[in-house]
């Protein structure tokens, strides 16, 4: 019988005697997994929605007259010279109008009486990803408002802080959690795995008597906690991933999909939750038997 | 490593060994005696005498205190875990305790000293029925020995020790459970080993099975050997 | 030597002999109820931010003409005649045109050449929880109609929808994380009870063989349970506490308070939490021996 | 429930008891005794004819498939679970793989068997002390019971089975792993509980315990029993 052979058949030997116990493992794995996937698979939405809700930012340029054709490549042409913009939109007086009324909502009553020949011309720009942070939105403020024609600039200066709060709140959030779940099911599966180990000694150790080689001992632990990680992590994304479908299918309201556009773990984070767990489950095991071996 | 099967050299050499464990028991105190292969040795003592502990370092499940000890040549502080290991597949134990998994069968039990040495399961199953038998345990061959009768699980711990016919050969009170024909069966598959060239130590109280031999009888006192 | 006596004795030695697992143990529960606390203390949080995002809504009555006081008084008796109602307040077009320049934030631009005298005069109506539903407020919104004076009634449709929708999402997020980790944490624990109850099977086996009576056995797993449900909840919500107060001393920047105003978990939940807890360690303990006591 | 003092009536009846292992191992087959109190009586039979079963049926860790039993009057199949521990509280038993906690001391291990009666510690410890010497392992107080020999721990047992001077005493193999010193000493204790009125009943192969003996001798074979 070779070694492999061997192993292979210890393992499902094993596996056969003590089922309950393996089954219980596995079902600890796959709930840990689970959990932080779940906690992770939330974080990435959010992290995604507020992105999106980042892209709203924009500076507002009022004009003084309607600009011209000529004057409109004008401009354009020397905000893009400052640095790297995203959008640049001219909008008129009735354009502002609509969204005026848009944005009032419940109280556009207060505009019952007016047309929109009260207001003025403008340019919504619409900033690069890198420009977005105050010191340089000031610096790029005062640019445009020297431009000719130009007669104020204004940029949602309270909304930059709020959202950079935002974002900051939901990273604590996810960090503090994750750090915490992470942190538990670490400590419960090795724990667990210690406990099965322990359950096993005795057989360990009598094997150890007969003469048992290094690899004849670690060989099926290590094939046992592979799989135990594999099948755990594998059966937890698979729940996820049903969880996932199920929200998606209840939850796709008119008032959730302008939030939120959910989308699943890309195939790389799915592949390194598989790795880590198979690597924190072979190494519990691995560091179980250590003493072991020195019998 | 491997006990090479020159004749009449020495198997055991121990050379004024001293075991005290942690803190303070002295188990055996200056202790030294050779065995040579083929031999079949008694080593009687009152309880706590200190056999199963000389049988204990011989197996490197305990490590002296002081002075040598010599398997086939070998220094046994010298040799790293993996020599350690390929002695203990050369020595057949039969521990006082037994050390039987009480789940498995004692089919399987018994296997696993030849699987240990990764026998071919044609070889193990042949060998291990041919135990059984030559120790009335063929009944209980697919049983749980942990539900077996006592003096049953100690058969199942001297086939053990057999299966792989050792060169070395070490019982522990091997028929302190065992009824007078059982203790004959036993002691028969000893004589048989010894006479392939196993070299075997007994370490026993029982006065019926060396009352008579013409075997060396080696006797410990208060953890000092003398040879009758 | 009375039951009682030996009942602690035989705690405190179970305990000296295996320590290590009994920490082991109570890390798991305190590990346990401080993540089970703390998304349950982000739910409160945010159902309390929430709740006060509610409080928000209002109906807007605008109005032909200034009201006299008598007209006031008036409108008022009408108002309250038809249903609960938290606040009313009376808004003058200067007051409405402070709050619509707030309300515009970056783009109060358009407002520069406007003064207050184009707004109408109108009233704020705060219904109370139980009028908040779609249907309610319509009818009530009609009834305002035809009150005298009255030129337009207006109120967040939308806004209610996404609200509810917002809380939807929210029960939905926590009952869901909830559930999940309520059952992971109690599987865990019990069976890492159960783990540590089997590595002893031996000495109670023994213990029965000697005569010893259901209550001999029973009276220090049950010590030890409680024992282990108390501590390990108590330290996970002190745990708790001191990550409540870090995150509120550092987290109180101007940009969080007006979304959440922390509030740490109220006193009965915390005494439920420390029962359910206690609960579950001792019966998850008498589970785990009551095979023992058939032999 | 309490065994009576009341001279030279029944303390065990056993009436045509049938034990059958699941699947179909038959360990006891009609076996039919009486025991009266204050009688000394040696179990014999070949390894695997049944003594352990028969003890064990005694003290309800095993149920019978057919039969009576009846231990001080009482029908033990009609004792309730209370009912059960109070009798096994009034009987002694040293089994034959000893059971001992090995990471208990010898004294708490022996302790235990009186604690559970809730004697009080000044009565335990004197009467564990006591036990120590007249077994001579005084010196292995509080050492773990783990890391005995097989001889010592033997002892242990049975000091165990003793310590409450029960009515009824049960000794599996109590002579298996002794020296002859020793196996003289753990006679003595017994010939002095005895005298002191326990009835004790000892399974054994060691000839050498009862070949003289003026006690009843009864001989399991194949799971019937036989007299003497
Ligand atoms: N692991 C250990 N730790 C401490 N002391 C030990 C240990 N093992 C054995 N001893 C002590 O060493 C002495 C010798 O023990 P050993 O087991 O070698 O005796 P033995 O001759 O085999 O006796 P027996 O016939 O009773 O089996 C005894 O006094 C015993 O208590
Ligand atoms: N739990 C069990 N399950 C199945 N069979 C058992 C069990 N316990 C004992 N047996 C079988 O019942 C028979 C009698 O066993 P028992 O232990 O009573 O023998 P014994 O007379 O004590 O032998 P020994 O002298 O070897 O201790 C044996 O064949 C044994 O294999
Ligand atoms: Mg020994
Ligand atoms: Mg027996």
């Amino acid at each position: 019988m070779s070694i492999l052979s061997f192993i292979f058949s210890q393992t499902a030997r094993n596996i056969r005697h003590s089922w309950s116990v393996q089954l219980m493992t596995t079902v600890t794995v796959t709930l840990s997994v689970l959990i932080f996937s779940f906690f992770y698979l939330i974080y990435t939405n959010m992290v995604e929605a507020g992105s999106r809700f980042g892209d709203d930012l924009r500076l507002m340029v009022y004009l003084d007259d309607a600009p011209s054709a000529e004057m409109k490549k004008l401009y354009i042409k020397n905000i893009r010279n400052f640095g790297e913009i995203e959008k640049i939109t001219f909008i008129s007086p009735d354009q502002a109008f609509q969204s005026l009324e848009k944005q009032l909502g419940a109280e556009r009553g207060v505009l019952k009486d007016l047309t929109s020949s009260f207001l003025p011309h403008s340019i919504h720009i619409y900033p690069n990803k890198k420009l977005r942070n105050l010191s340089r939105i000031k610096v790029f403020s005062d640019y445009l408002s020297s431009m000719p024609g130009v007669s104020k600039v204004q940029y949602g200066h309270s909304w930059i802080e709020r959202f950079s709060y935002f974002i900051k709140l939901l990273r604590f959030i996810v960090i503090l959690s994750g750090t915490l779940l992470l942190f538990t099911t670490t400590f419960m599966v090795s724990y667990t795995i210690r406990l099965t180990v322990v359950a096993r000694h005795q057989e360990l150790k009598v094997l150890r008597y007969l003469g048992a080689t290094n690899w004849y001992i670690k060989g099926p632990v290590l094939v046992e906690g592979f799989l135990l990680g594999f099948f755990g992590s594998t059966l937890g994304l698979a729940a996820l991933y049903l969880l996932f479908q199920w929200i998606k299918a209840n939850f796709s309201g008119p008032g959730f999909m302008n939030l939120f556009t959910l989308t699943f773990l890309p195939a790389s984070h799915i592949i390194l939750i598989l790795v880590i767990s198979i690597l924190l489950c072979t190494s519990g095991s691995m560091i179980s038997i250590r003493k072991l071996l020195r019998i | 490593m491997s006990i090479q099967p020159s004749e009449n050299s020495k198997i055991i050499d121990i050379v004024k060994v001293t075991k005290i464990y942690p803190p303070d028991v002295m188990a055996l105190r200056d202790v030294s005696f050779t065995a040579r292969r083929g031999e079949l040795i008694f080593l009687t003592g009152a309880s706590g005498a200190g056999k199963t502990t000389l049988l204990k370092l011989l197996t490197c499940i305990e490590r002296p205190t002081k002075g040598l000890i010599e398997i086939g040549g070998n220094d046994i502080n010298k040799l790293n875990s993996t020599a350690v290991q390929k002695l203990r597949q050369r020595i057949g134990v039969a521990y006082q305790d037994f050390r039987l998994l009480p789940k498995q069968t004692v089919f399987q039990n018994i296997a696993m000293a030849m699987e240990v040495r990764l026998k071919s399961p044609r070889e193990i199953k042949q060998r291990v029925n041919e135990l059984l038998e030559m120790l009335s345990i063929t009944d209980k061959r697919n049983n749980p020995s942990g539900k077996l009768s006592r003096g049953e699980q100690q058969r199942v711990a001297i086939a053990r020790a057999a299966a792989n016919a050792p060169p070395l050969l070490l019982a522990d009170e091997p028929t302190g459970n065992l009824d007078d024909e059982a203790t004959a069966k036993v002691m028969a598959l000893f004589d048989q080993l010894n006479t392939q060239g196993s070299t075997i130590i007994i370490a026993t109280h029982d006065t019926s099975i060396f009352k008579d031999t013409h075997h060396r009888l080696l006797h410990l006192q208060h953890g000092q050997i003398t040879e009758k």
